[in-house]
């Protein structure tokens, strides 16, 4: 168990270092100066220069990427250009919010997801399998910024149940997370819908039913804790679609999260910010997925951790 | 197959759709109402405000003055361009890796799949505004940093159908034939991975015309003044309660295409895959 | 007699097909009384699971239906009883064991949690008292370590020990009825003969009313006090198990009886003259890596073949026998260089050791392989005609209408007809399949065939037909056989010479009359002792107890000691 | 006029959308931070509020030699900062080299380049700006290289705040969170991504300000939503204006309007035409896209809230010239001038944009004008720094729309419109003049108007600002399209002169005079 868990961080920790890489690749060949960013309008040509010289800009690539790499090893993620504040900071102060919002959005996603997908198993091929089936689909294929801005539209702005945008109260993180959520509840519905038909066709159930047990105690005992092991490791894989949601949903209800803080970074090519946020949301994939791997042993008694 | 899907009502809409939409895009200059280029004098009300549906102008009117439906109709061409050329590039890049990995194994595959891991871990949207950053956004573009981001699922998946299919007994039985690997590959292999391609295909398309419009979203992805149904909402979010209808109504159709995909994608994994034949 | 406390009268179980409905099961009608055992004996797909399903009010919903006639348990109707009325019965009155063991415990509940769930849902004992109850149960069905096994999951039990654990939880409420749906197919021979004695033992202790499914017609002479033969749903004939066995009265069982092979029935072999060897192996040994560990490192070894030798002659067939899991099929897969091994094999005199696939190629077309599972090993995806043809195509042997030719007259070979040839594997059946496996086999004329499990997953009529083609086509072509199973009886009729394995070591080896009818390693006595014999005036085989199996897993470095073969007789070894 | 006896106490809600960058006058040059921290720090020199009139600050008098050259500035007495301590002419020369100090990355550093021994220290040599004396505990002397008219008006700017050299010490490079400075507020708490709450300064050095007792900044909300919050009473001023798409819904309703207060803005929006590239390089293909651009078109598309420009200053700026006819709009005759340059056929070219809304639909209304005209113009829509390093290349961008990163003054002096756009000093690579402009002739008379200080040139210097920038216009390496207006909406709650509300160089308010109406 701890080899494994030492393997599986070791490993982590390359892919993490894979992903610096290549993302100060990418933002090298960006073709925007960050100096000049930083010089303003008003900055002459040398001004710029000294800057570039001062943040290392004109060092060789591999210079640069050294020492962003050994910086990190010891906890630095380096100062926004822009913002001149520790990324560490920037990002700390954000992610609170960012964290909130996927956790509200993963509670809401599996909550109706894993209910929607049993109901309609239960019901297979019945009208409202079908109905609840029609409502994944939908809500698979609806784009989330539409579903967000509609939910801000009908909820906030004509029924005015909730803020319209903004972060602070319970009330707040509602929009949002539903906004979230909703991609997901269609996947997860869909996937336990197939597993809880798959798991019902097993011989165990069979067997559960021949021991005369109640319709309740097979579904709740038998069924369900087998047909949420596949789900376990979708939601792992589940983070990374949510890295990608919230830039969306953070700019629609204005929500102070990373996805925001990324997004105005990227505009202004600040590097540094950049590289944090990359490695934070990819962190927390990896992370995700190792968490996954893990649990599913507690949870599965087969699986062992090799 | 075709009268497979026909048969299920669910799949025959979508067909029925993605038919529509494919007509739209083939016969746009064809139906198009208005130039979806024109800044119409008309198409503004005196202070400068776009125009609801109904009317000359029967969606309403963008920021511009520019014809709503003649947009979405022309922007069916870019969402479905992008849709098959990112898909596609998508899976030939996502079912070559995955074969190879899946097949030859060994070093090779390890190093394929580890990288296939990385960028599994590279926060997708990051990754294509910042692609979209480097590389001046253009129709081609935009659907290679799609395909970019897209090309990981497919290469796991097919990863790891390959990986089971070449335990199986037939393909081992066509090792101990002497048969060489092109042939196990292309005879053998690529017939049963047909199908989770063809599923996954199509299923590609709907999240490939979802980030697109993401993208546009976001400003960075077809340029203007190209309609696309996503950049259509994002010129206009900012007015979805004065003027809806510019959002929710390039919304519908992104969720129509979308939707449709779907459906005839799930249809297609039913039919394709025999084991599931009779449950759906 | 006793009044039966199962009663079946005219029933029909419908399913519906895309075609519209089916009959699988027509009019089946038999009693069963208490402390007797009825067998339900016929083909796959005959209706035998049906019938046990619709006692149990199982069928799969919504696609099957009891069609008409009853069932009745004591005085209770089945037929027709609401759902909660079936609840009552099931497992309290009516206990069904199944096919599968390895699938019908969950793999997430302990054996105790699920023993318990059994005993607390009919209100058998208290939540206290469940524990001493459910291990109590485990020494009734004579499971090693009862204490232990309460604690553990599904997965770390091997298949014998879980039929026990199924039989425990049906037996937990002391029911009338016991139906087994082939309990022991799934299983090893040995494996298959405890369980059958121990459910006869509780069958004797209880009174239980047993109704055994079976296919093997061995188990039937073993078990039945009376057999019903069902065949495409109906029933076919029905009497008691010796009173069938002297003397079958429809056509159909007679058949089926015929087919049966028995155990030192088997004709001599026809004295062959000396082929040239075709085959020399010596010193074969393959070993799997276990990795694991922080730096994924070899640390452990699965021993799957330790330093077997063995030589087949042309026209000779060899057979290798043993436990699952004691390496027979690495062998086979040795030889044709589908897993690394050690050692050296010489096919036709070419050495192939350390060949890679380019330069394997030609040594494939002196040896080819029949697998196991003839479904698995056709591509569904490809007609069987360009299947049976790749072979030709691959090796560059002919082409055109030559390539078609050759091709048709392979079908004809297997007794196919070459207008299949364009039709897919799905639309054969299991023996045809195999006949086109064995097509595609003999396409590149090889000189040695290897044989794993061929016949194992057919039904015994089918069996026996492909088995006569196999000895048609060595009588021909004077090919040779590497005929690997685990039935002693199929082995004794295809067999010239006999190797028992175990653990991936040779324990004894040589003529087939030497080894079958004078075992003298204690494990060949007793995978012999263990075949059921078709045959009910034959007094049972005592069953020869030996130590448990052990592992073919080691730990790196280490290894099983080898063993040394005695000769006891001119074409008979043994190992000490 | 300003009501100095307007009632004191009571606070404020002043929203925005982005998180406050940074509160550290030598850094912070957004316009959302430029007025907070021009109410957290005071600098030697200021404005009289609402107006665009210089006056002393934290000097108590300013005095310049006959030459121009050396300016004297005497301190108020009893000033503090933030943390209590007096402020000292030691404290000036400090925040002076430390804004100019390479190290510091100022983007403000260029504004000071004619105080003598600028060039040395930016270059990193030396002890600091050797033009910066101290006298004494009150005096600095301050030395320029050349005579400039705008000093007094850099020195208001907020990168010549003065800030204690302890605090700065003490924070590092975090001082733009933990900023100390002299203004009217201090800051009293920053949960970022949140709110930033600013408190009455009590030792503020001028009596009776500021007038209210706390400003919170609300961030991270979106317009809209700002909006309604202002709407719903939660709050005062929206920071980031009236949404576009809510102007016509807030304007067509008489009590919100009554709310809004309408001013103008430095600000000009327009085209550059890049002066390098064919066949921008012709004098007569620049002048016929100047006459093909709708402006009032393009007005109407924002709502109407800027009014077409003919010229690259705008308005309120001192030298703006009224009489000018500029280009008008006239396709045909722009068509004709393309045809007799060789372009009867029009030609084919890129127009780069940034990729936040309005500017896209902008850029594709300026797409349809060039259209009419038989040019051909691609859209570049990208993030802001990829337009700027496009611009910054001689031979890459032949048009720009400058939106969203286009010219707000940073002084109210017209020279502010030319250097680093239109002067040769920013036409090289990596410069801001994306037109490529460069004529000498023009530099030489923009170095001569500035060269002339003092109150008796000052308006033939003004004079001489204007004809330089109608000459640039016959070169039309820009095409003006409009100057925005500021349109500021309040809750009604706040009052003070309505010049308060729109005042030129607080955005969008000037925090230390409006006062609470529920003070009164
Ligand atoms: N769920 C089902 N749907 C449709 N047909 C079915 C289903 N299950 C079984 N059948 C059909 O019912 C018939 C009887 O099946 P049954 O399982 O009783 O056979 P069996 O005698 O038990 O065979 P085996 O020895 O292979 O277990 C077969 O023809 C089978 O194809
Ligand atoms: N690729 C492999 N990797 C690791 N272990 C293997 C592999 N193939 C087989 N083994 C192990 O080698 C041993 C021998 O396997 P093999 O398949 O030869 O047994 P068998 O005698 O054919 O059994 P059965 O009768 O069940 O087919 C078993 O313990 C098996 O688990
Ligand atoms: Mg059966
Ligand atoms: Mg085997």
């Amino acid at each position: 168990m701890s080899a494994y868990l030492v393997r599986r961080l070791f490993e982590s920790a390359l892919i993490l270092i894979g992903i610096t890489l290549v993302t100060f690749v990418l933002l090298y060949l960006v073709p925007a100066d960050p100096a000049r960013q930083i010089a303003g309008r008003s900055a002459t040509v040398e001004t710029v220069q000294n800057i570039r010289d001062q943040l290392g800009l004109n060092d060789p690539f591999f210079l640069q990427y050294w020492r962003y790499l050994t910086a990190l090893f010891q906890g630095d993620m380096g100062r926004s250009y822009l913002q001149r504040a520790e990324v560490s900071e920037l990002i700390a102060t954000r992610l609170p919010a960012s964290l909130l919002l996927m956790v509200a959005a993963i509670v809401t996603e599996l909550a109706f997801g894993l209910t929607i997908g049993i109901v309609a198993a239960l019901r297979r091929n019945k009208p409202v399998d079908h109905g609840l089936m029609i409502f994944s689909f939908v809500s698979i294929s609806a784009p989330q910024f539409v579903i967000g801005i509609l939910l801000l539209y009908v909820f906030a702005v004509k029924l005015g149940w909730f803020p319209i945008g903004g972060y602070g109260t319970f009330a707040h993180v509602v929009l949002p997370a539903v906004t979230l959520g909703f991609l997901g509840a269609g996947w997860y519905s869909r996937m336990m819908r197939s597993s809880v038909i798959d798991v019902l066709g097993q011989d165990f159930v069979r067997t559960a039913q021949a021991k005369g047990l109640g319709k309740a105690r097979i579904i709740l005992r038998h069924v369900l804790p087998n047909a949420i092991l596949p789900i376990i490791a979708m939601i792992g894989i589940d983070i990374g679609l949510f890295m990608s949601g919230i830039v969306v949903v953070e700019s629609v209800f204005g929500w102070p999260g990373i996805g925001q803080l990324a997004w105005q970074a990227i505009q202004r090519v600040d590097i540094p910010v950049i590289m944090g946020v990359t490695m934070v949301s990819a962190t927390a994939i990896v992370l995700g997925n190792l968490l996954a791997d893990l649990v599913a042993p507690l949870v599965d008694p087969r699986i062992k951790m090799k | 197959m075709l009268q497979d899907l026909l048969t299920r009502p669910r799949a025959a809409f979508g067909l029925f759709i993605i038919v529509l939409m494919v007509g739209a895009a083939v016969f746009a200059p064809w139906i198009m109402p208005h130039d979806p280029f024109e800044q119409s004098f008309d198409g503004l009300s005196l202070v400068g405000a776009p125009l609801p549906p109904g009317g000359d102008f029967l969606l309403g009117t963008d920021l511009l003055g520019r014809d709503l439906a003649s947009r979405l109709i022309l922007g069916t061409r870019t969402s479905l361009i992008i849709g098959v050329l990112a898909n596609g590039i998508a899976i030939l890049l996502g079912a070559g890796v995955g074969i190879t990995a899946g097949y030859f194994g060994g070093w090779v595959g390890a190093i394929l799949m580890r990288f296939t891991d990385l960028m599994m871990a590279f926060p997708a949207l990051l990754l294509a505004i910042v692609l979209a950053a480097i590389f001046q956004p253009s129709l081609l573009i935009v659907a290679l940093v799609i395909a970019m981001v897209n090309w990981v699922q497919m290469a796991r998946v097919i990863y790891t159908e390959t990986r089971s299919l070449a335990e199986r007994d037939f393909i081992t039985v066509q090792r101990a034939l002497g048969a060489g690997h092109l042939r196990i590959l292309l005879k053998h292999l690529l017939p049963h991975l047909l199908s989770s391609i063809v599923v996954f295909g199509t299923l590609g398309i709907s999240t490939t015309v979802l980030l697109e419009a993401t993208l546009s979203f976001l400003g960075v992805g077809v340029q203007p003044p190209m309609p696309s149904w996503g950049n259509i909402i994002f010129e206009n979010q900012t007015y979805f309660s004065t003027a809806p209808w510019l959002v929710f109504i390039p919304g519908s159709a992104i969720l129509l295409l979308a939707l449709a995909f779907n459906l005839v994608g799930d249809a297609l994994r039913d039919i394709l895959d025999p084991t599931l034949k009779g449950r759906h | 007699m006793n009044q039966p406390v199962l009663t079946v009268r005219d029933l029909s179980v419908q399913v519906a097909t895309p075609s519209g409905a089916k009959m699988v099961l027509e009019g089946l009608s038999f009693d069963l009384r208490a402390g007797e055992t009825l067998c339900l004996a016929g083909e796959s797909g005959s209706g035998k699971s049906m019938t046990a399903l619709a006692i149990m009010g199982l069928l799969p919903k919504p696609m099957c239906r009891i069609a008409g006639g009853s069932v009745k348990l004591g005085e209770t109707e089945l037929v027709g009883l609401s759902d909660a009325g079936y609840r009552q019965i099931r497992t309290a009155r009516v206990a069904m064991i199944f096919q599968e063991p390895m699938t019908s415990l969950n793999p997430l509940m302990t054996v105790q949690q699920q023993l318990s769930e059994t005993l607390l849902e009919h209100g058998a004992c208290t939540r206290a008292e469940a524990p001493g109850r459910a291990l109590q149960l485990l020494r009734d069905v004579q499971l090693t370590e009862p204490d232990r096994r309460l604690k553990q999951y599904p997965h770390e039990l091997s298949g014998g020990m879980r039929q026990r654990v199924m039989i425990a939880i049906a037996l937990a409420c002391d029911p009338e009825v016991l139906i087994a749906d082939e309990p022991t197919t799934a299983l090893d021979v040995t494996v298959q003969a405890e369980i059958l004695d121990l459910i006869r033992d509780l069958q004797r202790d209880h009174g239980t009313a047993v109704l055994m499914i079976t296919h093997d017609m061995g188990v039937v002479a073993e078990m039945a006090d009376r057999v019903v033969i069902l065949r495409h749903g109906c029933e076919v004939e029905s009497a008691p198990v010796r009173d069938l066995f002297a003397a079958p009265q429809s056509a159909y069982a007679q058949e089926l009886l015929a087919a049966v092979p028995r155990l030192g029935s088997a004709p001599p072999r026809p004295a062959k003259p000396q082929g040239p060897t075709v085959l020399k192996v010596d010193d074969l040994t393959v070993r799997f890596d276990v990795t694991g560990g922080l730096l994924n490192r070899v640390t452990a070894r699965v021993h799957a073949v330790e330093g077997v030798s063995f030589d087949i002659r042309a026209g000779e067939t060899l057979a290798l026998v043993g436990e699952s899991g004691c390496g027979k099929s690495t062998i086979g897969k040795a030889l044709l260089g589908l897993v690394p091994w050690q050692g050296s094999v010489l096919v036709n005199g070419r050495q192939t050791r350390g060949m890679g696939p380019a330069r394997l190629k030609p040594v494939r077309r002196d040896i080819q392989m029949v697998f196991q599972d003839p479904g698995a090993s056709l591509d569904s995806r490809m007609t069987v005609g360009d299947q049976v043809a790749e072979p030709l195509l691959i090796h560059g042997l002919a082409s055109g209408s030559e390539l078609t030719d050759r091709t048709e007259h392979l079908f004809r070979r297997v007794g196919l007809s070459p207008d299949m040839m364009a039709r897919y594997p799905h639309e054969f059946s299991g023996g045809q399949r195999q006949r086109i496996n064995i097509a595609r086999a003999l396409s590149l004329s090889p000189k040695l065939i290897v044989a794993d499990e061929s016949v194992s997953a057919l039904d015994v009529s089918v069996q026996a037909q492909v088995l006569g083609l196999l000895q048609e086509i060595q009588d021909e072509d004077g090919l040779a056989f590497l005929f690997i199973s685990h039935d002693m009886a199929v082995i004794e009729q295809v067999a010239d010479q006999v190797m028992v394995m175990r653990l991936g070591q040779v324990v004894e080896e040589g003529a087939r009359d030497a080894v079958l009818r004078d075992p003298r390693h204690a494990y060949t006595r007793r995978l012999l002792s263990a075949v059921p014999v078709p045959d009910p005036t034959q007094l049972r085989h005592e069953r020869i107890e030996t130590e448990s199996l052990g592992s073919p897993i080691w730990p790196a470095g280490q290894g099983p000691e080898k063993l040394h073969l005695n000769a006891v007789a001119p074409d008979h070894r043994v190992a000490v | 006029e300003v009501d100095e006896n307007a009632p004191m106490g009571g606070s404020m809600i002043v929203t925005y959308k982005d998180d406050v960058a940074t509160l550290d006058p030598a850094i912070g040059y957004d316009w959302q931070n430029w007025s907070m921290i021009k109410s957290l720090f005071d600098g030697l020199m200021g404005y009289a509020p609402g107006t665009t009139t210089l006056r002393n600050e934290l000097a108590s008098s300013y005095t310049i030699s006959e030459d121009g050259l050396t300016h004297i500035f005497k301190l108020k007495d009893g000033i503090k900062f933030h943390n209590g301590r007096e402020i000292v002419a030691s404290d000036v020369k400090f925040s002076l080299d430390r804004v100019t100090n390479p190290e510091t990355r100022s983007p403000g550093a260029g504004f000071f380049g004619m105080i003598a021994g600028f060039d040395d220290w930016s270059a990193g040599n030396g002890e600091g700006l050797s033009g910066v004396k101290v006298i004494d505990d009150k005096t600095v002397e301050i030395t320029l290289s050349r005579p400039d008219a705008t000093f007094g008006h850099v020195m208001a700017l907020n990168f010549a705040s003065i800030v204690p050299k302890e605090a700065v010490e003490a924070s590092g490079e975090d001082f733009g969170r933990e900023p100390v400075g002299s203004g009217a507020f201090k800051l009293a708490e920053w949960s970022p991504g949140q709110r930033v709450v600013f408190e009455r300064f009590e030792d503020y050095h001028r009596a009776n300000l500021p007038k209210l007792d706390q400003v919170t900044f609300e961030i991270g909300l979106e317009p809209t939503v700002a909006l309604l919050r202002l709407q719903q009473g939660q709050a005062d001023i929206p920071g980031d204006g009236i949404p576009p798409a809510q102007f016509l819904q807030v304007m067509n309703d008489p009590a919100q309007k009554a709310h809004v207060i309408e001013g103008g803005q430095l600000h000009t929006g327009y085209i550059t035409l890049n002066t390098q590239m064919a066949p921008f390089d012709n004098v007569a293909v620049r002048k016929a896209v100047n006459m093909a651009i709708n402006k009032d078109r393009i007005v109407k598309i924002i709502n109407g809230r800027a009014v077409p420009a003919n010229q690259p200053l705008p308005p309120t700026m001192p030298g703006y010239a009224d009489d000018y006819e500029g280009y008008a709009f006239d396709p045909a005759k722009a068509k004709d001038m393309l045809a007799e340059a060789g372009f009867a056929d029009g030609f084919t070219t890129e127009l780069y944009v940034m990729n936040v809304d309005p500017n896209p639909r902008i850029a594709q209304a300026i797409q349809q004008d060039l259209k009419e005209i038989g040019i051909t113009a691609e859209i570049r829509n990208l993030a802001q720094a990829n337009v700027i390093a496009a611009g910054g290349e001689a031979d890459q961008a032949p048009m720009i729309w400058s939106g969203g990163m286009a010219w707000i003054a940073d002084f109210p002096d017209p020279s502010n419109f030319y250097g680093p756009i239109l002067g040769c000093a920013g036409a090289v690579q990596g410069g801001w003049n994306w037109s490529w402009y460069c004529n000498e002739d023009l530099d030489a008379r923009a170095a001569e108007a500035d060269a002339m200080t003092g109150e008796a040139n000052a308006a033939a210097r003004i004079e001489a600002w204007k004809s330089i920038y109608l000459d640039v216009m016959e070169d039309a390496p820009w095409v003006p399209v409009f100057n925005e207006q500021r349109f500021t909406l309040t809750s009604g709650k706040v009052a003070g002169d309505a010049s308060l509300f729109v005042d030129p160089v607080h955005i969008p308010v000037n925090y230390d005079y409006i006062y609470s109406k529920e003070a009164e």
